[in-house]
């Protein structure tokens, strides 16, 4: 149990420009995007022939666009009808399942080279029917009647990190700035501009109008300001991801058929997957400052690969809100509990850092097209790990071992993914 | 125990409607919970309804500034913001609720550790073929009466 | 490609009654009845910490309950956190998809033993929202605004073959009567009253009333009267499935593992999935008298387990409407095309038949929870090879090899089982 | 074809509400599909638009007496069904649409084999800002006109 019996690899990757793109594109003008660039980034190229069977994400389908039942429609446009077609849900997770089911279903022996994608068309609701929809992802029975919105449950969260640990509003704002320096740098992200861009864009845009010029010392002082408001104490606008719409796609294959796609092939070497209560309330033991569903997944992924948080040379964590950066920091072994906050003042999450931390910008500038947040972090570190990120985003160092975390909901799925240089 | 009802969510938000706050005991290992379950949380045997006393102190909070529509529609907005909070019961499980009772503009009147008792708070949820409405009871806290 | 790693065993399952259960029994509530139920036909106990992991089947508790991501909380409920947990989805198939990634899970040497389940709860809408949520599970971008229902689609279909092996209403009746006589003896259907029996109330309430005493000479004179009104011709009332409550769970687990359970484990010797267009105008040259989907998913499962279709001793297809069920048996190679009503008429697919469909009663009077279908499919047949089948149901010639046949929408899933007694 | 717009759904419905069922034709091996799509069915290279005649023949259909909602909403019910077609083209493809300009109560007066020819259908989704009615358009059939 908890290992693979069959070597299992990641041949091409690929996403749409994830953003705001209803109505022009809709989820099957996306996911053909998502096709056309994950071929160009699959050496030696793949047909529908070659593929057996595909694996979607997709949180709610249902209540942004009224479709269920996407996967075979999807299947349908890249052409792999009547091969098995299915959808993933674990809410923000959706793809990360995806993929984790899509490795098991090569190493089970049915299935050796597997499409694994996701999708999710937000923007057809407006703010308040996508808020509505992101509800569904807690627990209607029992939290949402008490008022719990999704940024409301990791608000709480927060402030208990803050009363147990002292993190401050401020640790929060480091980690936003950082994503944003990195969102920058990557032209598939909804928002391509760092923090003192966006104050240099209101200081503008005052001056335009003859308001008084706006006198911000520096980013803390403009995230503290009204031009960012309070979302739900203590998270503000910028410590939120976006509403967004993309797809993203994947490429795996047996080791027998890797070679078929790619000379370079990377490698699964650990997966793991964990779940927890969907209430907070509920959560064991009463611990909301940790999520138990990372540190199941992370503890499986290790102990599958045999390697260990020291090993990890990038990662791309589930960054819906800040916090959940710096909890997943710690979760993941990276840093003590309490302890992430002054690393991430040291600057060892920057992108030339000990341990780059979301180069792609994060779910919350890169966009967090729920369904397709997964897949999507896993084509970063595909991108990053055979040095096709682009410009500046490239990190220099050698990049061996790369980890992706996606969580769902207020944590109650993770999914943790090692994927290896050598094979393991 | 068998002239008691079945524990079922229904019969919970019955209970909650007759303003009072049942959660479940275990027979076999004395496991508590709350919202209740049929199934024991621990040990999955059956387990049987228990009064709980309404008491705890809060594990954590939030002021929600966008919120949600079955509280927008109560009229909390961006500039008069509703409290969330998750409350540790003395009996030991947590459970979730609007706060109440406490100005919700003003944080120093909420804090991780205050003690709290139940309140019921009813909610408009649709309206019978007659047009009438028809309301939802769901667990609250305040501040504790002294 | 195409076989297990590993043998797979089914050790034990169960079902809640399937029926009208809104608000007294919610989704919580029936899931933890099919756990109870599914721990009776477990001969050795199975307990939470026996369970790798959970993959539950579920097609729209979103549209239903307003509730995603329930696959968590469904695993809160009988103790699994932080164990993985998953939510499938192909609208009918659900639960039929989870089952077939449970038994990859384990062969891929990651599982030793795993729960699958399916749970809908429909009845906290009213039928213009059942009826609507159920749309979401055909094409809404083309077929939604053409006004396609899903009894309209599956009617569509009907007057196809109609058209082409003359094919008749009568056809179907029979295959409705035949039906409800399996339901009636089946403690957990919905409806449990033959079609005389269902004409005899109509019968008696006229006297009660002073009416005029009905004067149907027959069942099928009975099935065309006004008390059968169409509902999208040529199918009427008592062709179409039920709107249900519903839960039902199963237990996999590895050769390895199977005995700790039971000393008569069941083996999953084939297994195969099939996807086609959403859209029913979109299937492959304009064929839509047969379902590519169960085709491809029948012929994946005949070639993993060596079978044919010769060696099914007994089969629960997926009739969510009658048509559906008389196409199944021509998909399924049990009769060629256009002969599988001569068959019906011959009494072949009767409870004590050659070919036993149905025994449990079907989605037409079983019930028809949408998410919860495929694995109560499998119930059905692990009841009856094990001979646990309530009273007159219990088929009596030896079984040896059962088969389940789960459909999505108006044939863009299926997935088809083999279960069998003997090792393969 | 560079001066085209890309093909999209979106771009589909534009040239419904323009009356134009357009398709898509694949430049690499020849493929007709309806609904257009960017990528062909056949080989996944790149299609262009098309434009149909409108005209094809009944494949399939169905009278529906229990509607979607957005029938009922126009009046169509147990009593006055409406009919749901599979339509073959006569470039080849299929699409669904509702027939009109026939006895929706006269199963006599539609059949398998029946030519027909493309309608555009309008039907309202929703009301803007200003309270204004917003269509969507879609492929319907009548009976050819002769
Ligand atoms: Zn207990
Ligand atoms: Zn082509």
């Amino acid at each position: 149990m908890g290992k693979l019996n069959r070597r299992v690899a990641l041949v091409g990757a690929g996403m749409s420009r994830f953003g705001v793109h209803y109505p022009k594109l809709r989820s099957i003008d996306l996911w053909q995007e998502a096709w056309l660039e994950a071929l160009k980034l699959t050496d030696k190229g793949i047909k529908p022939q070659d593929i057996d069977e595909l694996f979607l994400g997709n949180f709610t389908a249902d209540l942004f666009n009224h479709q269920g039942h996407m996967a075979p429609q999807m299947a349908n446009l890249i052409g792999l009808n009547p091969k098995p077609a299915s959808r993933f849900e674990g809410a923000c997770a959706s793809s990360g399942i995806a993929f984790r089911q899509g490795v098991m279903s090569i190493a089970s022996g049915v299935n050796d080279v597997v499409c694994v994608g996701g999708v999710e068309q937000m923007h057809e609701l407006n703010t308040e029917g996508v808020t509505g929809a992101l509800a569904a992802a807690a627990d209607t029975t029992y939290e949402y009647y008490a008022g719990a919105t999704f940024p409301g449950l990791y608000a709480a969260i927060a402030n208990a990190h803050f009363h147990k640990y002292g993190t401050t509003s401020k640790d929060l704002m480091r980690i936003a700035i950082k994503d944003y320096e990195n969102g920058k740098h990557n032209p598939f992200a909804q928002v391509q501009r760092t923090i003192p861009e966006v104050m240099e864009k209101y200081r503008k845009r005052a001056i335009q109008k003859g308001q008084p010029e706006p006198t911000w010392k520096d980013e803390f002082e403009f995230l503290e300001s009204s031009k960012n408001p309070l979302i739900a104490s203590p998270l503000r606008l910028y410590d939120c991801s976006l509403i967004t719409d993309g797809a993203a796609m994947l490429f795996l294959a047996s080791e027998e058929r890797a070679y078929d796609f790619t000379d370079n092939p990377l490698w699964i070497s650990g997966i793991g997957q964990g779940s927890d209560s969907l209430s907070l309330h509920d959560r064991k033991d009463g611990i909301i400052t940790s999520l138990r569903a990372t540190k199941a997944a992370a503890q499986q992924a290790y102990s599958m690969s045999g390697l260990s948080s020291k090993d990890v040379d990038i990662v791309e964590v589930h960054d819906c809100f800040t916090i959940a950066e710096l909890i997943a920091l710690e979760d993941l072994g990276f840093y003590a509990p309490g302890e992430a906050a002054k690393a991430i003042e040291r600057g060892e999450t920057k992108r030339n850092g000990k341990l780059p931390v979301n180069t792609s910008g994060g779910l919350k500038t890169k966009g967090h097209p729920v369904g397709a947040t997964g897949a999507g972090q896993i084509v970063e570190i595909f991108k990053q790990m055979r040095g096709y990120a682009e410009g500046e985003r490239q990190v220099k160092k050698p990049l061996k071992v790369g980890m992706t975390h996606n969580l769902g909901g207020s944590g109650a799925t993770a999914v943790v993914s090692l994927i290896t240089k050598e094979k393991i | 125990m068998a002239t008691t009802p079945m524990i079922t969510v229904q019969q919970y938000f019955e209970y909650l409607r007759e303003k009072k706050v049942m959660g479940a005991k275990c027979p076999k290992c004395g496991n508590i919970d709350l919202p209740p379950r049929r199934l024991c949380s621990e040990c999955l045997a059956e387990s049987e309804w228990m009064e709980f006393s309404g008491k705890g102190i809060i594990q954590t909070f939030t002021a929600i500034y966008v919120g949600a529509k079955v509280m927008t529609k109560k009229g909390y907005d961006r500039k008069h913001p509703y409290v969330f909070a998750v409350v540790k019961m003395e009996e030991g499980p947590s459970v979730s609720g609007q706060l109440v009772g406490i100005d919700e503009r003003d944080p120093n009147t909420y804090y991780i550790g205050m003690p709290v008792e139940a309140t019921f708070l009813k909610t408009e949820i649709r309206t019978d073929k007659e047009g009438n409405p028809v309301f939802r009871w769901d667990i609250g806290f305040q501040p504790v009466s002294t």
